[in-house]
């Protein structure tokens, strides 16, 4: 998360690959050296709508390697129904990337990595980069069901140790990805987390209770997504380095503890115990 | 007047003269500094400032965004810095930008008006001012402004006199009559309308019972409310001589069009560059083409020209074949 | 009241008791037969008929319809063949309605208003009479009767006192204060509102330099203006007790239940039957299974639930909880 | 156009095949057997949008035979896209058939059917009709360019003759089809006509200049396409027989000469000398 100068823009980006690796569940490689070039783990990217109707969408940026990037998501809606549509060889307009990624500058040695479902899209950089500077991850991968526990044969791959979990039980442990993690006797230096909102809630109650610091990577609905409008914000303490340095008040003119940060801009990683929200 | 090679897209508000008729919506651009790696700001007209209020604002609770059927519902409650933090540490990074600047001034009383367009517009980067009068007063029951014709003239006529740049009045078409409350600015002073800002309105979450936005109510713009804007332009083009800047779900060339054939002599674009940053100058690029293709010379040549009662704007009459 | 299998969806307005909430939009539904063969009428609450004026209307000039983002613009000019051809050769046929008949009465002056009602309350097969108000007065410079609260509220005493039957009256939002227009058209004796009529808005053809509708203005419907119609429910409920008839863009059982924890105690469907005509349908069973899925008996237990300021309708007092 | 009794309904179809005939020109096959008994020349369809979203789309009713029927359509927009995305064997629901065809009681021996791009998809039932009986047709097909002219061959088979003409000149009559038909010197008993607006003003002068009566199938945004809404009318003759019946005025009170008709319902063929547009 440390303030990243954007090297942001907008790349016309050819696709080279299309996989269902589950239904609904696509990965599509581009073709985006520039992209690749200054792309961090944690950041993402802005999807142009192919049509040109309704807001771009904002995707984790999942693999960044040489010539080739790559996203990967769930259809859930017109936006990535639209996106699924798309075949190899046409083109994808994608600005980014954009936002503070994760903080690995401490380079901590055993790392935890939680994942819920689609969350599993932002954490394949930060993983391999762990493993680049020797660090070890456990993954802890959670989703509803077996078939939607994507890839993770690629984080193996990168040396991450897998332990899953699946809503119905259909594959390793039965319950949420939480829980699995809160029993773990290993405690890591550093806990990171990407998924749907409760569970990042639980992932930072638990990094509390075993005392270590976790950073979150939020998903917020985004409008403008490069830190124009101030409508994907989140409660942060004021004394966070990620806290914006302008004043601001409550409408009864005092001066609350916590500020706002906008989730597309100082996000999408904050430090679990500075949010206030 | 800058003259663009093939047809000339400028347009006069006020003193403010612009090369170019796109002007990005207030809180929808930030500074113009948020897009300026995926648009070359030369190729803008301007940038409308999110609007400044005299105290700093933390804004409304979460979530402050909904989407909706072609439309965003919007809620950040005026979050800004106050307006002496905005001179002391943001207004001087504004000369850096190829576009014109047009600050957009927020408040809550006819004083906090006066008060913040006057600092505003004592600045040199600051090419023009925008009130948006959308919000309500406090000193009378919380009622808008822009809803009340008298209000609307209190203010704009107290501003008038604080500058001699060119003072925009942003309308909202939450009103029975806009065209009455356009009627009240021109004659109380202002050189150009922004015509028009958000719809109000509201989404439910039906799994918790609660409306969606952190606010409850919120302001509706994108491509959903264009008929509604469009309308508004024709009523208010209708009723006024001064020049018009129409905005509400423009994101194509045609959209613009419908604006500019209304009655507009400007447009605004806020929504569709959370769609696409290169908007602006696809539709500059599409109005030239437009033009071209048709033999006209000029975008003026075209204002107002679906719009039968139209009677304005007054620097153009010598021009309306 | 009829109760359905499994839970409870019936709505009293006033002396109209319906089995289910769902009432077809005047102006979309024809007089029911239309649809007749794409869905049995029973399972639906009540059409409200096209609006009956008291002299027949050739309507508009074409083209009447034009399709915009996520919504539907339209100018029929109410198109009716007059109160006295409706009566005897169109009024007969209702009686064989499996499902409520509402009136719908449009006029001119506030004559037109009590004659048409009148004559139309006197008949047996319709069940309640609905006054659309967003037509102009003809007397008063055109201003439409839904946007002036004195206006509102001397129709709808003089039409009050015509008919024991259900009195609906339909408010257009197109008005700074859409609640102060539903506390008159309340306290001169509306048993129920209907909230809202279209949104006014325009398009133009940018190859022709015409608007594009014959009437030029027309009124939106659809999902687009759905945000603002959930809003204008949310805002009378608040306002007003008696029940209201939540419309404007409901589509899908989600966007029905937006609209009832708004406050509406039954909603209308207009535009969506031109997408699907099993819309209605699919809506009744998707609200049954949403009560159920929540272990609630009766629909009326979640009207207003996501209005923090609901005030409304009293025959509901008891039950909340 | 002898106002039936509509038989509608709402089928749910089988996609039996699909063709693109040229670029974005879409056949699509459909297992319609109820559809098909009920279906008259000229006789038009709701496709129901499968996503939920907008307005359905009006289409004539192509072929209707045995268990299928087809439509045939030009992606000029959202909700053609999204037909044109079918693939066999999913479902498309439609309701109809709707409106009032074509009048061939009469039995005209020689038929000109005129046919401007898109139209063609509604005069090959008529035609069809015309051969059963034991009637001509010759066929005036006219389009923007050669591959446009979709189909052609299925009117052969059906013992149509063909003129053909195209805007560009790249096949048959270069020139309007609408020209092509004015130079006939066989004066046929009959003209119908489906295909863009000028084009069928251009044909009712045709054949008012030949003193041959015609029926055209008009286009016109629709709403409800069931007759429930007025707001695709015409203006016809307060004389003809698909005049709606009860009294209509201006608003000044006077009785106009033309009153208004439902494309959707009392049309959408309408006989050319009765149109008041
Ligand atoms: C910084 C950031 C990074 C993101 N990275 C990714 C990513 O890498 N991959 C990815 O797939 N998504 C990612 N998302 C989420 C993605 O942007 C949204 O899911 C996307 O907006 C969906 O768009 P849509 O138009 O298809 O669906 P919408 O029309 O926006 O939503 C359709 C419906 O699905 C519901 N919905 C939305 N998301 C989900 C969900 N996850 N699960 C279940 N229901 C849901 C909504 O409530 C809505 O009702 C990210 C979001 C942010 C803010
Ligand atoms: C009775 C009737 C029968 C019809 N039968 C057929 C049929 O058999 N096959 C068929 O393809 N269509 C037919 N149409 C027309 C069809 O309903 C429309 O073309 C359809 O609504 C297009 O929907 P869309 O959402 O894809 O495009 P829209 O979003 O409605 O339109 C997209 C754009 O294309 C333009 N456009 C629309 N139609 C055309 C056109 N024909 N050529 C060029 N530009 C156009 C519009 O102005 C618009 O700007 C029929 C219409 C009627 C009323
Ligand atoms: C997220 C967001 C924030 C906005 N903030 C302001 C604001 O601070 N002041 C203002 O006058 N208008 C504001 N607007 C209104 C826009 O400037 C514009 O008038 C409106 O959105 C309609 O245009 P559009 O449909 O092109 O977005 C805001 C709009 C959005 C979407
Ligand atoms: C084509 C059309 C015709 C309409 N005619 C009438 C009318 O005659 N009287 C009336 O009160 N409302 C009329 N309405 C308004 C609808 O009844 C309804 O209030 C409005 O369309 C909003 O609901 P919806 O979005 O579900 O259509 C009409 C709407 C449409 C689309
Ligand atoms: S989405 Fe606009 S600031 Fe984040
Ligand atoms: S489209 Fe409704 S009457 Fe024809």
């Amino acid at each position: 998360m440390p303030p990243d100068q954007s090297q942001a823009s907008v790349h016309r980006a050819a696709i080279t690959d299309r996989t269902e690796l589950a239904k609904g569940v696509i990965l599509l490689g581009i073709h985006a050296p520039e992209l690749v070039r200054v792309t961090k783990p944690g950041h993402f990217l802005l999807a142009i709508p192919p049509s040109g109707e309704r807001c771009a969408t904002a995707l984790g940026i999942y693999e960044a390697q040489a010539e080739r990037a790559s996203i990967l998501f769930f259809v859930c809606g017109s936006r990535t129904r639209e996106l699924a549509d798309l075949a190899v060889s046409e083109y994808l307009e994608v600005a980014g990337p954009l936002g503070n990624g994760f903080d690995l500058s401490g380079q901590p040695k055993n790392v935890a990595i939680v994942a819920g479902g689609v969350g599993i899209a932002s954490v394949l950089l930060p993983a391999q980069r762990v493993a680049e500077y020797g660090g070890r991850v456990q993954l802890y991968y959670g989703a509803r069901t077996q078939a939607l526990l994507v890839d993770a044969e690629k984080f193996e791959r990168y040396g991450c140790v897998l332990n899953l979990a699946t809503d119905d039980g259909s594959s390793g442990f039965d319950g949420y990805v939480t829980e699995l993690l809160a029993q773990t006797e290993e405690v890591p230096d550093l806990i990171l987390a990407c998924g749907p909102t409760p569970m990042l809630h639980a992932a930072a109650k638990v990094a509390s209770r075993m005392r270590v610091r976790a950073q979150l990577s939020l998903e917020e609905t985004f409008a403008c997504g490069v830190g124009a409008c101030w409508g994907c914000v989140v409660p942060i303490s004021r004394a966070s380095a990620q806290a914006p340095r302008f004043p601001m008040l409550s409408t009864d003119g005092s001066r609350s503890d916590s500020v706002y940060a906008r989730v597309c801009k100082e996000g999408p990683v904050f430090w679990a115990d500075e949010l206030r929200w | 007047m800058t003259v663009r090679a093939g047809a000339d897209l400028s347009v006069a508000l006020g003193r403010l003269h612009l090369p170019l008729p796109t002007i990005m919506g207030s809180g929808c651009y930030g500074s113009g500094e948020e897009y300026a790696s995926f648009i070359d700001l030369e190729n803008i007209g301007a940038v409308v400032l999110k609007s400044v209020t005299r105290m700093p604002r933390l804004g409304n609770p979460t979530p402050r965004l909904v989407q909706t059927p072609s439309g965003l519902l919007n809620a950040i409650g005026l979050q800004n810095p106050g307006v002496e933090w905005y001179l002391e540490h943001e207004v001087g990074k504004f000369s850096e930008r190829p576009c014109a600047i047009i600050g957009s001034v927020a408040g809550f009383s006819v004083d906090d008006y006066a008060y913040v367009t006057q600092r505003l517009a004592a600045r040199d980067e600051i090419d023009a001012i925008e009130i948006n009068i959308s919000c309500p007063n406090v000193a009378s029951d919380g009622e808008t402004f822009a809803c009340d014709p008298k209000l609307t003239s209190r203010v704009v006529t107290l501003v008038r006199d604080l500058t001699d740049k060119t003072l925009i009045v942003k309308l909202s078409p939450n009103v029975t009559d806009i065209a009455g409350i356009a009627r009240e600015a021109e004659a109380a002073g202002a050189d150009a309308l922004a015509v028009i800002n958000t719809v109000r309105g509201m989404a439910i979450d039906v799994d918790v019972w609660q409306p969606r936005l952190g606010n409850r109510t919120g302001g509706l713009s994108g491509p959903a409310i264009r008929p509604i804007a469009v309308l508004a332009v024709y009523e208010v083009a209708c009723a006024v001589k001064i020049p018009i800047i129409g905005q509400g779900g423009i994101e194509t060339t045609t959209d613009a069009l419908e604006f500019f054939l209304a009655g507009a002599s400007a447009i605004s674009i806020g929504t569709a560059n959370f769609t696409d940053p290169r908007v602006p100058l696809q539709i500059a690029h599409g109005l030239e083409r437009y033009l071209l293709g048709r033999k006209l010379n000029a975008l003026r040549d075209i204002v107002g020209k679906a719009n039968h009662g139209f009677s304005g704007p007054h620097q153009y009459e010598g021009d309306q074949g």
